[in-house]
């Protein structure tokens, strides 16, 4: 008896090894035309209208009327663009040869029909003042629609470029006309199709046989929902996942440290964007009780910060050290601003001198009994930032201040931006496509920096001169407004810099053609190759 | 020839290693009854189960055990397992615990005359509810399709007799077989015990601290006493000259309290003596 | 003096359609006066221990009363010093975190007597044949007879009306329980108490008691002078005497 | 003292409780004992290796490890243990009130019992950490307000045994309090059943809390914990897999010193399974 | 027997309302308002106070709140949790199918958990104190200890990285079950193992034992009958193996990147979406409440006591 039980027992462990070891390897990628990326999140819904989907692949879906590239505003599916004397009347002329997925040709009918959708769920867009400023879209001809506005609005093509809402949308998919509650399939114009999809698993897409701008070469794409970042970079090691990139909430997931290895091991190449964007603490001046509403708190923050060594530690020279909001490459931000380069005695005396004092080393600093202490909010997926916060906790306690830090998925950031509940935040900017005007704009709308800027004095003037910049058609002028807003939110200290971030990708070594977009949010895909 | 002989039969603790029965020795005739009387701790459980070599492995036994000539010792488990049931059959004392609570009488009753004598369930069936008659249990049918927790003490105590009257022994060991019984079972159990030693002629070992029982039944005495054997003998000699001063205080006590009785009920038909 | 009057007790069977009660002890009415041995004599299932809870007053009848000394023993204070048992098994019958002296003292403490404790307990230990040394020992280290012993000095503590044995004597060694029963006489003779015996064993119980009640399904089948027990009627009185294995 | 006695007999549990002391005690005088601050930043030492002024090494902000570890008992262990004992006392008294007076009351507390045991621990943990949010102090709350269900429910389990022992009975019949026969008599024998089952919840709640701490869901930072130590190895465990070592470490020595406690106290209670071999008579 | 079990029914469904109550009840103690919630969750950036009374009103959110939990436990019993605040779908499209996904994991666990166990156990039981018994109890006392989440990286890095046999994460194919199973497994072996040891070598020292002995069965026979007393007491703890598995798989699920309730859940949880933790919470309750009945049930049908008693 006991014997046969033994047996049965080493059997038993013996087929279960077996089950392993002929398990069957998973497929190589490494020489054929797919790409598995990692991705943190699900894709979610690909509804282009609404924002919860993946921006990513959204951009591989589906197309807007034209293109921000790096040499300013270019067609995509409109060919050429006539805008009126007044500024209010844009006409776009329609590529011919486009049609959906779904093979429903691509026309003037359908470009009014998705406009429409869109702004029949105006209030859910308020974030792109475009949305405000439309009077009406019609069709002149079958390739021809025009555009008409209430009043200027210069940043209009750009925001038409963007990778949502203003894009295209097979009408066959439209419930009751409309794409509020929902569509019945996701049939862009783009250069990939999404064929499967499976929630919290993986997404696949396939190349756009019939795409107006040649068939991508890069046949199929899948991404692959992979939460945490060791676990992406095993399955890189591993050949399951074969690309990688920083996702839509710029979360850094994967440890700069293993993508040096995996690309030392030779299997991989690493590209790196020119910068795209700032990663910044965002410091909550509307928020009265709290310490940040005042400025010398927030300049002694950001004196405080040895950006220096994050960008040497935690990001290995990844990112580099910024200075302002917006750096210099972006339109409009080549202003002088004043340089506060970290410096421990100055954040000390600025304090001092506003009256915050300290009881003894190792103290909080007090004034009128409140005691110098605020809450930091980071996103838990990103394990930078929690690095950076915890950083930034042990110089902030040298000045004299005491922060409590709460990691949170990025939706309850956005949240608390949204809110106002928060003393600082981390939160970067938006990109190059969306910087300066989006980011500016933002500083007037409640779901962004709203709450955020309510301190600057004399606010209401502020956001006066914001909304003059985006309406105005004087070139001179908005330069001008552009460098005053600038200076006096530079000034105020609201958003302290840190680094100026990129777009990384690791992908096989033989792939070619990784380029980058205007925005951090997007990958041409359809421009990469395997060699 | 003795069907049993056992010969400086000795038991210890492998861990601890106390010494639980002490160089015992005895001889059991062909259809005679053996008492082993003690107080608790004497050691005569751990004796009789030494026999059928049934003590936990943790005890260690020594010594020689003689069966129809044969050494036990010397005989792998399986064969000994052939022995136990077919040539010693064991009663135990407490019936309620000693069938398998999650299965019907029946189960054990017909796996061990399926082991012995490889009979089918008719056969087991049909034999079994002679033997259950022949104790005096009704209904035999019925009683083998219950559970052991539906039944009485001193009837399971029947039918492990009546198990044993099926599988026809040589030698019965009863392990305090009227200890947990109440006083009309005790006399029943006692009664039929009587009975299949007459009618089979088979051998009992009969461990027991009632002396009312053993004087009852057996033939020979063996007082035991801290794992050592104070004094053996037949019945009626020990009881009437015990040689040694534990057996004489044991008798003592228990004639106290009965004599007693006896004078009460002297002018009365009541009891037999 | 203790006063059982009609007692009814039954069990409740908690179905969810319907609720069964089974019962245990049917019109129950006996006495016991001060001084006096009552045997209590019934098979295993004749619900004789049911009725020795409900002589110690821990559980409640349904119906009748349980008087001692015309008061309710369901009352706590009526049976504080009054009213002690022993149980038959011995093992939980001490509290193992106790050491003899601690055990011996609980009904003293609980009667509020704190004079010449030490006194009292070397003198019951002595009384119940054990050296005063044994007061610093725990339960486990007792053997049955011993701790029989201790929970005797316990119950004789307090001097009270009768004492319960429920049992008392059963799991103990035939030589052991010869010298219980024969401590016990001894006892009753200087205390002048009141003894219920509750037992299966009915030579044992004729030793000591003076009188014997046979129990039988909840119900009293006849109370008998114990020199008399030859004369009982009762069917089962007598089917019970003629199955007897004697010695 | 029985109880104190066999576990001394016995070298393992009395092992595991002097280890398990030490390493609380260690906890309570972290800061005595700590060689560094464990909040100290130290950039470059970030992942470096040990050496002898920091002995396990330092971590991605340069802290020291064995401060941090050390830091760590507080969390890890300790407060957990104060959520223990709240926990095993409002299941005591429940438990007790249920068992002792039977009734009425016994059926309310029970049901309510068995609503709160019909949640796992750690959904409900995460419902409340979802309602409440993110911390410690929010999973604690929620493992004291399910377990004390559970303890409660054994606790009266063991009333129950222990209030038929001969004797309560006997403590009953003269006529002694409610209050000294719980006190004395069911009190210190139930205290060690509870003392087995919460040293063995007590390594299922560390390894429960260290989980949830991995999630990111409980301590905050910079505190040290010894989950949110390993969910912070985690992210470079392909590259210095060493980091995972220390605190993953501590909790399974944590964890199997409740573990073999646990396994002795039951032996040291249980005299049945304290011999090696009982002699049946 | 049918009147046991119907009764162990009827007392399970007031549980389950209480149950029920108890979610509801708790998720409403949450300090957002939850139609802003749903609001930011669909990134609308401006949100106005009518927009967020005409939320109210679509969701039912300003009646009292008993009619809330009744409108509520009436759709929920018809699987309609309401919308995620965050995907705008129907929960149970979400909820299902990572009940599912949740669900084969811990029956491909349970399963294991209940051959091995039994298996381990009855090595463990038959050999006890000797080198088999020692070194099993050890070797799983070890994993017993091991948080599970270190348990699971190490075997990824030791079978998917250094070896290469499985894939390290996701739920594709028969092979991508072995480690998370492996590994939600170990845990439980190594506590149940121990009951079946305990309860084989209780058993083992029982009258009927030696009276099977004594009756010269054979030692299969005897372990046979061990066994089938020892697993009564193995069979109530499985069955409540299951929904505690279905509940404590979070930790893994998060390792492993298992698209199930526990990665689902703690995704809600970080985002607010209270119809999803509401949905998880009461789904794997009553998992647990039924588990639970059939539990005893099983217990009742497999302990003659019981069966014939009731």
């Amino acid at each position: 008896m006991f014997i046969k039980l033994k047996t049965m027992f080493f059997m038993l462990a013996a087929i279960t090894i077996l089950a392993g070891c002929t398990s069957t390897k998973v497929e190589d990628n490494k020489n054929t035309d797919e790409l598995v990326y990692a991705t943190v999140k699900d894709i979610n819904d690909m509804n282009p209208h609404l924002y919860p989907g993946s921006m990513s692949a959204q951009g591989m879906v589906y197309e807007s009327l034209v293109e921000n590239t790096e040499e300013g505003i270019k067609p995509l599916l409109a060919e050429s663009w006539e805008i009126s004397e007044d500024g209010t009347e844009y006409t776009f002329h329609l590529r011919k040869d486009v049609t959906f997925h779904d093979g429903e040709h691509f026309n003037a009918k359908a470009v009014k029909q998705n406009f429409e959708a869109v702004q029949n769920n105006k209030e859910k867009h308020a974030w792109i003042k475009l949305s405000d400023k439309i009077k009406s879209i019609e069709e002149v001809d079958e390739y021809t629609v025009k555009l008409t506005l209430f009043e200027v609005y210069y940043p209009t093509l750009v925001e038409l470029s963007m990778t949502r809402p203003y894009v295209f949308l097979s009408p066959n998919d439209f419930k009751n006309g409309e794409t509020k509650d929902g569509v019945n399939g996701f049939h862009g114009t783009g250069p990939f199709k999404l064929t499967e999809h499976k929630v919290d698993q993986y997404a696949v897409f396939e190349a756009n046989e019939d795409y107006w701008a040649g068939v991508p070469k890069i046949k199929k794409i899948t991404a692959k929902v992979l939460p945490a970042g060791e676990t992406t970079l095993l399955a890189m090691q591993k050949g399951e996942v074969n690309f990688a990139f920083t996702d839509d909430r710029g979360a850094d997931s994967i440890n700069i440290e293993g993508i040096n290895q995996l690309v030392q091991a030779g299997d991989y190449q690493l590209t790196r964007s020119k910068q795209m964007n700032t990663k910044m603490i965002v410091a909550n001046s509307g928020k009265s009780e709290s310490p940040a509403s005042e400025k010398n708190v927030r300049e002694a923050i950001w004196y405080a910060i040895d950006r220096e060594t994050i960008s040497r530690d935690i990001f290995e020279g990844a990112e580099t050290v910024a200075n302002s909001l917006f750096s210099i490459n972006v339109n409009y931000a080549d202003v002088s601003l004043k340089e506060r380069n970290y410096d421990i005695a100055r954040a000390k005396e600025i304090l001092e001198n506003a009256g915050w004092t300290i009881s003894s080393q190792d103290s909080v600093r007090e004034k009128g009994g409140k005691k110098l202490e605020m809450k930091l909010y980071y996103d838990s997926n990103s394990p930078s930032q929690k690095a950076q916060a915890e950083f930034i906790q042990g110089s902030l306690k040298e000045v004299g201040i005491n922060l409590e830090l709460n990691g949170e998925e990025s939706t309850s950031i956005a949240n608390r931006r949204a809110t106002g509940d928060y003393d600082l935040l981390f939160n970067q900017t938006w990109g190059l496509a969306y910087d300066p005007q989006s980011t500016v704009a933002a500083f007037t709308s409640e779901a962004s920096y709203l709450h955020a800027t309510k301190g600057i004095p004399d606010a209401e003037q502020f956001y006066k001169k914001i909304e003059e910049t985006l309406t105005t058609i004087d070139e001179e002028k908005r330069k001008l407004l552009y460098e005053d807003i600038l200076k006096t939110v530079h000034d105020e200290a609201i958003f302290i810099p840190i680094t100026n971030g990129n777009v990384t990708v690791v992908a096989p070594k033989n792939l070619k053609g990784i380029s980058f977009k205007q925005t951090q949010y997007e990958l041409p895909f359809e421009k990469m190759y395997f060699e | 020839m003795a069907l049993l002989e056992v010969n400086n039969l000795r038991v210890w603790d492998a861990h601890t290693k106390r010494v639980i029965v002490h160089n015992t020795s005895f001889t059991l005739e062909e259809g005679k009854c053996l008492a082993i009387v003690g107080e608790s701790g004497s050691g005569k459980s751990v004796t009789c189960r030494a026999l059928a070599q049934l003590n936990k492995k943790s005890l260690c036994q020594d010594g020689e055990i003689h069966f129809r000539n044969e050494r036990l010792q010397i005989l792998s488990e399986k064969q000994m397992r052939k022995k136990r049931g077919k040539n010693f059959c064991m009663i135990l004392q407490n019936g309620m615990t000693a069938f398998d609570p999650s299965c019907k009488i029946k189960v054990h009753l017909f796996e061990t005359l399926k082991t012995h004598l490889n009979w089918e369930k008719k056969r087991s069936e049909r034999k079994m509810i002679q033997a259950m008659e022949s104790v005096n249990l009704k209904n035999a049918k019925e009683i083998m399709n219950k559970y052991p927790h539906q039944l009485s003490g001193g009837m399971l105590q029947r039918i492990m007799i009546a198990l044993a009257l099926a599988l026809e022994p040589d030698i019965i060991i009863a392990d305090e077989p009227t200890t947990a019984l109440d006083t009309i079972s005790q006399c029943e159990v006692m009664e039929q015990l009587r009975k299949i030693r007459l009618n089979m002629n088979c051998a009992i070992i009969l461990v027991s601290h009632d002396l009312g029982v053993v004087r009852n039944i057996a033939d020979e005495v063996l007082v035991m006493k801290e794992g050592k054997v104070l004094e053996k003998g037949d019945t009626p000699s020990v009881f009437a000259n015990p040689a040694h001063d534990y057996t004489k205080y044991l008798i003592k006590t228990r004639s106290t309290i009965s004599d007693n009785f006896i004078k009460l009920m002297e002018r009365s038909n009541l009891v037999k003596s | 003096m203790l006063k059982v009057d009609h007692v009814d007790k039954s069990y409740n069977n908690n179905g969810f359609f319907k609720s069964s009660s089974r019962k245990i002890l049917e019109d129950v009415s006996f006495e016991c006066s001060q001084g006096e041995c009552l045997g209590i004599i019934g098979e295993s299932g004749s619900g004789k221990s049911t009725l020795g809870r409900l002589l110690i007053g821990i559980e409640r009848p349904e119906r009748g009363s349980i008087m001692i000394n015309g008061e309710s023993i369901f009352k706590r204070k009526n049976r504080k010093s009054k009213i002690s048992v022993v149980f038959q098994d011995y093992r939980s019958s001490i509290n193992p975190f106790f050491t003899v002296e601690d055990a011996i003292l609980e009904p003293l403490r609980a009667i509020n007597i704190e004079e010449n404790l030490a006194v009292i307990i070397d003198k019951l230990l002595i009384q119940v044949g054990l050296s005063p040394s044994y007061k610093h020992k725990y339960p486990h280290e007792l053997s049955g007879g011993e701790a029989q012993r201790v929970c005797i000095a316990r119950a004789i503590s307090t001097e009270p009306s009768y004492i319960l044995f429920d049992e008392a004597i059963s799991s103990l060694d035939v030589s052991i329980q010869l010298q219980i029963l024969d401590l016990l006489k001894e006892l009753k003779n200087s205390y002048k108490m009141g003894y219920i015996f509750i037992t299966h064993d009915i030579q044992a119980a004729t030793y000591i008691c003076d009188r014997l009640l046979i129990f039988k399904d909840g119900r009293v089948q006849e109370t008998i002078p114990t020199k008399d027990l030859h004369l009982v009627e009762s069917p089962y009185a007598k089917k019970l005497l003629k199955n007897l294995i004697l010695f | 003292m029985r109880l104190i006695r066999n576990l001394v007999r016995d070298k393992l549990g009395i092992t595991s409780l002097l280890f398990l002391v030490l390493v609380m005690l260690m906890g309570v005088f972290a800061p005595i004992i700590a060689p560094h601050d464990p909040l100290a930043i130290n950039m470059p030492l970030r992942y470096a290796s040990p050496s002898w002024e920091h002995l396990l090494g330092n971590d991605h902000l340069g802290r020291d490890v064995l401060s941090r570890i050390l830091y760590g008992i507080r969390a890890s262990v300790l407060w957990i243990f104060l959520a223990l004992i709240i926990s095993v006392c409002i299941g005591t008294v429940m438990g007790f009130i249920a068992g002792y007076y039977r009734g009425i009351v016994d059926s309310i507390i029970m049901r309510i019992c068995d609503v709160m045991l019909s949640f796992p621990v750690y959904v409900i943990t995460i419902a409340i950490v979802g309602i409440l949010g993110v911390g410690l102090e929010n999973i604690l709350f929620a493992f004291v307000l399910m377990k004390w269900a559970w303890f409660a429910r054994i606790i009266r389990t063991s009333v129950l045994q222990y209030i038929e022992m001969e004797y309560v009975k006997y403590a009953r019949t003269i006529g002694l309090s409610h209050r000294s026969i719980i006190l004395r008599h069911i009190l210190p024998l139930t205290f060690s059943d509870i003392a087995v089952v919460a040293s063995s919840s007590m390594s299922s709640m560390i390894l429960q809390i260290s989980g949830l701490s991995f999630l990111g869901l409980g301590i905050k930072a910079p505190n040290a914990e010894w989950g949110m130590m390993l969910s912070e190895a985690r992210e470079v465990m392909f590259t210095r897999p060493e980091l995972m070592i220390a605190p993953g470490v501590a909790i399974i020595s944590v964890v199997i010193g409740f573990n073999f406690l646990s396994d002795s106290l039951q032996v040291a209670l249980n005299p049945e399974l304290r011999q090696p071999s009982k002699i049946i008579e | 027997m049918g009147a046991y079990i119907a009764r162990r029914i009827l007392i399970t469904l007031p549980l389950l309302l209480a149950v029920s109550f108890l979610t509801f009840l708790l998720i409403s103690f949450s300090p957002v308002e939850p139609a802003e919630v749903i609001l930011r969750a669909q990134e609308v950036p401006l949100i106005t106070d009518e927009l967020i009374e005409r939320t109210n009103e679509e969701l039912g959110l300003d009646k009292p709140f008993i009619i809330q939990y009744f409108h509520w436990l009436i759709s929920s019993l018809q699987l309609d949790f309401g919308n995620s605040y965050v995907k705008n779908e129907p929960v149970w499209n979400l909820v299902g199918p990572a009940f599912i996904n949740t669900f084969k994991l811990t029956v491909a666990s349970t399963i294991v958990i209940i051959i091995f166990s039994v298996l381990i156990g009855v090595i463990c039981a038959v050999n006890e104190r000797k080198m088999v018994d020692r070194w099993m109890r050890t070797i799983l006392f070890v994993f017993t200890a091991t948080p599970s989440y270190l348990l699971g990286a190490v075997c990824i890095y030791l079978f998917s990285v250094k070896l290469d046999l499985l894939p390290t994460s996701g739920m594709e194919g028969v092979e991508s079950y072995i480690l998370p199973v492996l590994v939600t497994s170990l845990g439980y072996i190594g506590i149940y193992f121990r009951n079946i040891r305990s309860a084989m070598i209780n058993n083992l020292n029982e009258d009927y034992v030696l009276y099977g002995r004594a009756s010269g069965l054979s030692e299969y026979t005897i372990t046979w009958h061990i066994l089938r007393n020892s697993l009564q007491v193995a069979v109530s703890i499985f069955c409540m193996a299951i929904p505690l598995i279905l509940g404590g798989t979070v930790v893994i699920e998060n390792v492993f990147a298992w698209p199930g309730l526990g990665s689902l859940s703690i995704g809600a949880i970080l985002n607010r979406d209270f119809p999803i933790i509401q949905a998880y919470v009461l789904i794997v309750a009553v998992a647990f409440v039924i588990f639970n009945m059939i539990s005893d049930i099983l217990n009742a049908m497999l302990n003659p006591r019981i069966r014939n008693d009731s």
